[in-house]
């Protein structure tokens, strides 16, 4: 039944997204319906899937959303072409998938085709082939593992796609001033910066945890990641991005990034020499089970790297555009002023 | 033994999850944003907390137990942090509860002197 | 020297794309670049004859390249019908090059190299297309030669010249893609195969509504055969410089342009389908049409390369005629009247274009008493209008001939008048021309006052001395293709053997 | 029927407001916004495939043998992160976009390209 | 390591990729993923020779065999498909240094490389894999490094075209992701051999049919098939010329593959084109695309914007040879994938050329160049030709099957219109002709010189692949017809 309530909320808060012309309140909203869909997946018994949704959907991608409000402006023009072709692609397309639903298995029923192919022997025999109880993991980073390297693939690309897009070059008294911007603003946030002081090493604790910890519980080298990045971020936000800069070494940060891509990979390059397949973690060790254990180890470890340096990089490179263009604005100002 | 704890945290819980409705109507009900902020703030903090705390006494796993525990002063801190941060925010954004005008020098003093 | 004959035939077609590079090469010092134009015209003439010597020696000469695609095969093959039309190409082509070196040099034509290779590279499609042993060899290097000859078209380089050359390269590409390269993938299809072969490809029990249509498309297909309605691009290509158009007319296009037609009715469909198909009386009549409407046409051109052009789309239809009448004497006369044709076409083109470059006149009205000055010119002019209008002494005369007499054993009297009536325009459009430049006193009051103005003009002009002839390598040309037309007529023995080996397979 | 397909028919409208989000919308933060709408749907939509009566969390236990599928769970993982990192893209290409056009609105931004266009086929006209 | 060629075709771009960042040194990284795509290219031979020997390969990664752990598995369509990919980037590569100088910030050089070979990869791994989702995880992957590198242009077009090819580009992806998942719904399995046997027991279900629409919609958004084609001329227009160059002539490939590919052999034969009317849908929208692109095409000034349309034409091709569901049609559409690629990737580069010489590739800044940079030119002119499909170029091979196949159908009025099609490409190409070759240089351009040898290798490469393979045409034709009778079920 909740699944049912979790459902209709979520319709409602999508239409309150459609209604909404401030796109701040929508940009919450989308976190919200984040949120909800991550505790529908709870419900649905993917607590792992639920876990990344909630740091992705409900955390990282509202973030980068309202950074980037803070630089296009937070209103949105009513457009003025009546969107009935949209409506007619739209209302096709549902009645397309509607008539599609009509001959599937019913919902939650265990004779469907999908629980009595493949699944069976993830579930069966992944102990005896992997030795982990988290069968996600196991699937995620043995059977499938592929699939989850393109996975860290994806994020390295996309964050070499933003820096091309937004890295400026930096220049030092370029970052003195953006500093001196910073100060000024963060003076006042000292309950905040100091309750966080206290919380981040928590959370790169738990970040840790989650790590390891994913092969028996929900959790892994995404998850961590995000954490992690998050922890850092938060950082960033209270006491700017010049200081965090100083701290986190941006360029070091890419550099992990590509390590973790590489580490993913020399794991199947290892296997291959030790005359496996490609990702083959049962030829790591004399004893297979330990090698899938070391294996997956090592590739959640490369995920995790990943993971978090490119959020970070991301991250910087939103925050360093925005104090760029702040810092362009002002000498703007100054030559108007003087002329 | 078994029936105390179980009326314990059923009374806990029970009056963990009123506070939370309380809040949530306080949110719709009040007049302005502190007031609401302010109803939400405290009874959040106290259900939440109230209804965890009926958690942890259920609980017998050691490890469900320490989480919760975690999760719990987590709350306690966050909770009122954000609430204080937000309603600076809106201060600072020149929003004014309502009739409020002493407040008002408040105000100018505090953008005279923006140091907390 | 002792070259085998399949090395002379690769020759042939290989010799002029090397020469093109050479031309290119030397482009900077002209002499030597012209030298190597004439030795390239020299070496190829000398090749072709031998190849002819050993055709009539009754040797069979065939080269196999490779297989472009599988069953499509690039390979050669001489046969009578390709022998007399590279015969024909190759003397042509020494002959337009000395009058083009001539003419472009007194004309001071911009990027004359461009000129020569393209020149070059035409002549090396022209063999190709002569010698091939399959329609679709054919093809490529009909598409090849297209392509080679539209810079020439376009050589001025004049919004007028790009006009012409558009329409010149649309009407021949999209003809030749849209329709003739249909035609003989569907040939493909039907047949099974492309190799040319005495008596058709085609199974007896073909579909004979299937071979009309194919036969249909061929015919519009090959629009450098200029049937109307196809027949735009030869008018429009008058922008050209005069060798090209003479090049266009009587050597390379137009006639392959012909032979190709002749080439697809006698070895693709073979004369007893011919005869049947339906569609052939249609062909025939449309072919009659274009002759007459042609020569009305031409009537009231005033430009004389106009007219001359609008000439040859009649004398084109002439062949097409032939090669439909499917009767071996229809056959003789046209592939006959392709050689004749070139010579008397090629003569009026250079006696145009040599009028042009001395007195600078393309207009015919301009054109009385200029016999005065150049009566060498305007004599070659009027015997190769006979050898045209096919009178003796002059070659025309015995393809005219071998065409009637196609028309009455098929008894296609309709055509039979046709010929008769096109041949008395003729008359009409080109003879008027030589007679009012040597005899301007025959023209009416008005005319006669024109005429005593010009000569004024051309006394101021030509200060002190009557005759002022063409440069001399253009004479030259003028005068060897003039005797061409006339030997053709005294001495026809070896065009007609050709020919008529033509049906008959070997000699 | 109703009750067992009744999920699936409101995952469909959930995508299908997202999908609507996307083309009707001018804002390009909205249909970003939309975007991510549509593919959370289609993950709601890949999970409860996944799940079955009486089923748990797949975390190996002992004394329980009905597990929900894996399979789609570890397959949404990857399509979150994809999704994630599209939307990352797509943002940093709003803020050159804004930067470049100052403006976020899809019908400004070809306004002034038309006008470009336009300006250059003139100066070509009259050079 | 002979057994491992199939992951390693896509392992070492995608592992090169991130040691690139390592680098960082602009000449240093050029010479580097130069080295890496000669590699791939070597392998894709040698994966095309096994394969054409030996049959189908099918690798297991991590070990585990086929309908539980992902499978690689190539067949002499994906080989053939992983040579055309590679070969072109080599090629392609090649000139990338010296035209990235003009037209992307130093500073960003090493990212460029890094995108290009990701790119490199996601195209690859598409193309080589045998599991349903690994390939929409590819796809992202090329996909997300596209949207970059297109947004790397330098005009201000560039951010917005490539804005809408993400959109585009997602929406397509998130399509197919939806009809993947149903696909599984209805079979519970993910691998594509697994797929085609478990999907005929459910042929006849709603659900089934759905996923098809779906995955077909979506990979002809990728596909930039006739309605769905607006995003791509401007993508391709204001993309860095090199970018360009790579994608036309690779991209939409990868697309037609998997159009082919999941009609063929995943759905089936019978049920694409017997259960379904896909044959007359596609049919006609092929042909109104030819004709529709082919007529945008001669009304542009850009000359990029000219071939971009062209590219959509020559899809409706592909798309058209595809639809006659026969092997000749099939070998017709492969053929012209593998020509296709050469010539676009010939015209592209040259255009890339003069991008570099004259900083722009509007018609009228084309005036006279014929003559200032006469190789550059004629190479748009043979590529060109092939275009129109003149003899003796690559162009002609494939018109020839296509309209084979189309005859063979007695197909006689889609013949002609094909034909047609190709007239109109004779319009556009000799638009760009006659301004190069008869028209006054302008005064800016006066004393322009003929491109660099970095250029002019890669590009007379393509050029005179396009007319070795025109002339000679064992191989090509070879592999095309063996993938075609393969994907027909016929044996050799």
């Amino acid at each position: 039944m909740i699944d049912i309530v979790l459902l209709t909320l979520l319709v409602v808060i999508a239409i309150a997204i459609i209604r909404m012309k401030d796109l701040f309140a929508a940009v919450m909203l989308a976190g919200i319906y984040g949120l909800l869909s991550a505790s529908f997946f709870v419900a649905m018994d993917a607590v792992d899937v639920a876990f990344t949704e909630a740091a992705v959907g409900a955390g990282i991608s509202t973030l980068l959303m309202l950074v980037v409000i803070t630089m296009t402006g937070s209103k949105e023009k009513p457009t003025r072409h009546k969107p009935f072709s949209a409506l007619f692609v739209v209302i096709i397309t549902g009645g397309l998938l509607i008539y599609g639903t009509l001959d599937m298995p019913y919902f939650g029923s265990a004779d469907a085709p999908i629980h009595n192919h493949t699944s069976p022997r993830y579930i069966k025999d992944s102990m005896q082939e992997i030795g982990i109880p988290n069968i996600v993991t196991s699937v995620l980073a043995s059977y499938r593992a592929f699939d989850t390297f393109g996975e860290v693939v994806v994020i390295f690309t996309a964050g070499i796609g933003v820096l091309t897009l937004l890295s400026v070059a930096r220049s030092k008294e370029n970052d003195d001033k953006i500093e001196a911007i910073n100060d000024s603003m963060h003076q006042q946030h000292l309950v905040i910066r100091i309750i966080s002081k206290m919380l981040i090493p928590f959370i790169f604790l738990f970040a840790l945890y989650v790590q390891f910890h994913g092969d028996f519980g929900p959790g892994g080298g995404f998850q961590a990641g995000v954490i992690f990045a998050s922890a850092i971020i938060l950082y960033t936000m209270l006491f700017g991005l010049s200081t965090a800069r100083k701290v986190i070494n941006q360029t070091f940060v890419q550099i992990i990034a590509a390590l973790g891509v590489l580490l993913y990979g020399s794991v199947g390059i290892v296997s291959l020499m030790n005359g496996g397949n490609f990702l083959d973690y049962n030829v790591l060790s004399s004893n297979p089970i330990t090698g899938q254990h070391l294996g997956i180890l090592l590739i959640e470890w490369g995920v995790g790297c990943t993971v978090a340096s490119v959020m970070v990089v991301i991250f910087f490179n939103f925050a360093g555009r925005r104090a760029f263009q702040q810092h362009k604005k002002k000498l703007q100002d100054k030559e108007s002023s003087a002329c | 033994m078994d029936i105390v704890i179980t009326i314990c945290s059923g009374f806990l819980l029970l009056v963990g999850s009123f506070l939370c409705i309380s809040g949530g109507i306080g949110l719709l009900r009040f007049p302005d944003f502190y007031t609401r902020m302010h109803a939400v703030g405290v009874t959040d903090t106290l259900g939440a907390g109230m209804i965890l705390v009926g958690l942890m006494i259920l609980s017998t796993d050691l490890l469900v137990f320490a989480k919760l525990v975690m999760v719990l002063l987590l709350t306690l801190l966050i909770g009122p942090t954000t609430s204080h941060v937000l309603a600076k925010a809106a201060f600072h954004n020149g929003l004014l509860p309502k009739d409020s005008n002493n407040l008002s020098q408040a105000k100018e003093k505090e953008n005279t002197s923006s140091i907390l | 020297m002792n070259l085998s004959l399949e090395l002379m035939l690769q020759l042939c077609i290989i010799m002029p794309l090397l020469a093109t590079f050479a031309i290119v090469a030397t482009g900077r010092y002209p002499n030597l670049r012209e030298g190597v134009t004439i030795a390239t015209c020299l070496a190829l003439i000398f090749l072709v004859v031998n190849l002819y010597q050993g055709l009539s020696a009754g040797e069979s000469i065939s080269v196999y390249w490779w297989e472009l695609l599988p069953g499509l095969t690039i390979s050669f093959d001489i046969e009578p019908l390709g022998m007399l039309f590279a015969l024909v190409a190759s003397f042509l082509w020494l002959v337009t090059t000395c009058y083009a070196i001539g003419y472009m040099r007194s004309h001071q034509e911009k990027n004359q190299t461009r000129f020569y290779a393209c020149f070059a590279v035409a002549i090396g499609a022209v063999m190709g297309l002569a010698f091939s042993a399959n329609l679709f060899t054919l093809f490529i290097f009909y598409e090849v030669l297209t392509l080679s000859t539209y810079p020439l078209v376009t050589h001025a380089g004049t919004e007028k010249a790009k006009k012409g050359g558009r329409v010149y390269l649309g009407i021949l590409l999209s003809t030749s893609i849209v329709f003739f390269l249909l035609a003989i993938v569907s040939t493909w299809l039907v047949a099974g195969t492309l190799d040319f072969k005495l008596g058709g490809v085609f199974a007896d029990d073909v579909d004979k509504v299937i071979a009309s249509i194919l036969l249909v498309l061929f015919i519009f297909g090959i629009g450098k055969a200029a049937i109307m309605p196809f027949h735009r691009w030869l008018p429009a290509a008058m922008v050209a410089p005069t060798p090209v158009s003479s090049l266009l007319h009587a050597v390379a296009v137009v006639k392959a342009g012909v032979f190709t037609v002749l080439k697809v009715c006698i070895f693709i469909f073979g004369l007893d389908l011919l005869a049947e198909l339906p569609s052939t009386q249609f062909l025939l009549y449309l072919a009659g049409a274009s002759v007459l409407l042609a020569s009305l046409i031409a009537m009231r051109q005033d430009n004389l390369k106009a007219r001359l052009a609008y000439s040859t789309v009649s004398q084109l239809g002439y062949i097409t005629i032939g090669a439909l009448l499917a009767t071996s004497s229809g056959v003789i006369g046209s592939s006959m009247h392709i050689a004749m044709h070139a010579f008397g076409k090629i003569t009026l083109f250079f006696c145009a274009g040599a009028i042009l470059v001395t007195l600078h006149k393309s207009k015919i009205s301009e054109m009385r008493g200029i016999g005065l000055q150049m009566p060498i010119t305007m004599l070659a002019f009027f015997i190769a209008s006979l050898s045209i209008i096919g009178v003796p002494p002059t070659g025309g005369t015995w393809s005219k001939w071998y065409l009637m007499m196609g028309t009455i054993e098929t008894e296609q009297f309709v055509l039979m008048v046709i010929l008769m009536l096109s041949s008395l325009l003729n008359i009409a459009y080109l003879l008027p021309i030589p007679f009012h430049a040597f005899f301007p006193n025959l023209t009416s009051f008005k005319a006669s006052e024109e005429l005593n103005n010009t000569t004024k003009i051309s006394d101021k002009r030509l200060s002190g001395f009557e005759i002022k002839e063409a440069p001399l390598p253009s004479l030259i040309a003028i005068v060897v293709t003039t005797l061409g037309c006339l030997t053709l007529f005294i001495y026809p023995q070896p065009l007609f053997d050709l020919a008529s080996a033509i049906l008959t397979g070997r000699e | 029927m109703l009750i067992g397909l009744f999920n699936d028919w409101i995952v469909v409208v959930l995508m299908m407001i997202g999908l609507y989000i996307v083309i009707a919308h001018g804002n390009l933060i909205k249909k970003l916004i939309g975007l991510t709408i549509f593919q959370t749907s289609v993950f709601i939509f890949y999970i409860s495939m996944a799940n079955v009566d009486g089923g748990t969390a797949p975390i190996l236990a002992d004394g329980i043998n009905q597990y929900s599928n894996p399979l789609p769970h570890v397959l949404i993982l990857t399509a979150i992160v994809v999704g994630i990192a599209t939307t990352a893209l797509g943002l940093s290409l709003v803020v050159r976009i804004k930067e470049s056009y100052n403006s976020i609105e899809e019908e400004e931004i070809q306004q002034q390209d038309n006008d470009e266009q336009l300006s250059m086929n003139k100066a070509e006209e009259n050079p | 390591m002979i057994t491992h060629l199939p992951i390693l075709q896509v392992i070492i771009p995608l592992m090169a990729a991130p040691l690139c960042l390592l680098l960082n040194r602009s000449r240093l990284v050029w010479l580097f993923s130069l080295l890496v795509s000669g590699l791939a290219f070597t392998i894709s031979v040698l994966l095309l020779q096994q394969v054409m020997t030996s049959g189908v390969i099918s690798y297991e990664l991590g070990g585990w065999q086929a309908p539980w752990g992902i499978e690689y598995r190539i067949d002499q369509l994906n080989a053939f498909l992983l040579l055309i990919i590679s070969g072109i980037s080599t090629v392609v590569l090649f000139a990338a240094h010296t035209s990235i100088e003009k037209e992307i910030p130093k500073d960003k050089h090493t990212y460029f490389y890094i995108l290009y070979l990701l790119s490199l990869t996601g195209m690859l791994g598409i193309v080589a894999t045998g599991d349903a989702f690994n390939v929409f995880v590819f796809l992202e992957i090329s996909s997300l490094s596209a949207y970059a590198l297109i947004a790397m242009g330098q005009k201000r077009q560039a951010l917005w075209a490539s804005y809408q090819y993400l959109i585009m580009g997602t929406i397509g992806a998130t399509f197919i992701l939806i009809g993947i998942g149903l696909m599984y719904q209805m079979t519970g399995t993910l691998n594509m051999q697994d797929l085609s046997q478990r999907l005929p027991e459910v042929a006849q279900t709603r659900t089934v049919f759905v996923s098809f629409a779906f995955v077909i919609v979506g990979v002809c958004l990728k596909l930039a098939m006739f309605p769905l084609h607006l995003w791509l001329p401007n993508a391709y227009a204001y993309a860095p010329s090199i970018v360009t160059a790579f994608f036309a002539a690779t991209a939409t490939k990868v697309a037609v593959y998997l159009l082919i590919r999941f009609t063929f052999s995943v759905f089936g034969l019978s049920f694409s084109f017997t259960t379904i009317p896909l044959q007359t849908l596609f049919m006609a929208l092929g042909l109104i695309g030819i004709f529709v692109a082919s007529t945008t095409a001669i009304y542009q000034s850009n000359v990029k914007h000219l071939f971009a349309y062209s590219s959509i034409a020559q899809i409706g091709y592909m798309i058209v040879g595809f639809s006659v569901s026969t092997v000749a049609g099939l070998t017709a559409t492969l053929l012209h994938m593998f020509n296709h690629a050469l010539m676009k990737g010939a015209i592209f580069l040259a255009l890339a050329a003069v991008i570099y010489r004259i900083g722009n590739v509007e018609l009228k800044s084309f005036r006279g160049l014929g003559r200032q940079m006469p190789l550059t030119m004629a190479a748009i002119v043979i590529g060109g030709l092939s275009l129109i499909g003149a003899p003796l170029t690559v162009g002609f091979v494939s018109k020839w099957y296509l309209l084979t196949a189309l005859v063979e159908q007695g197909w006689w009025p889609i013949a002609v219109l094909i034909l047609l099609g190709s007239m109109l490409a004779v319009v556009y190409v000799w638009r760009v002709i006659e301004v190069a070759y008869f028209k006054e240089p302008l005064q800016q351009n006066i004393k322009v010189k003929e491109a660099p040898m970095s250029f002019l290798i890669p590009i007379w490469t393509l050029v005179i692949a396009n007319i070795y393979f025109g002339i000679d045409t064992r191989l090509s034709v070879q592999v095309a017809q063996a993938a075609a009778q393969s994907l027909f079920g016929v044996s050799p």
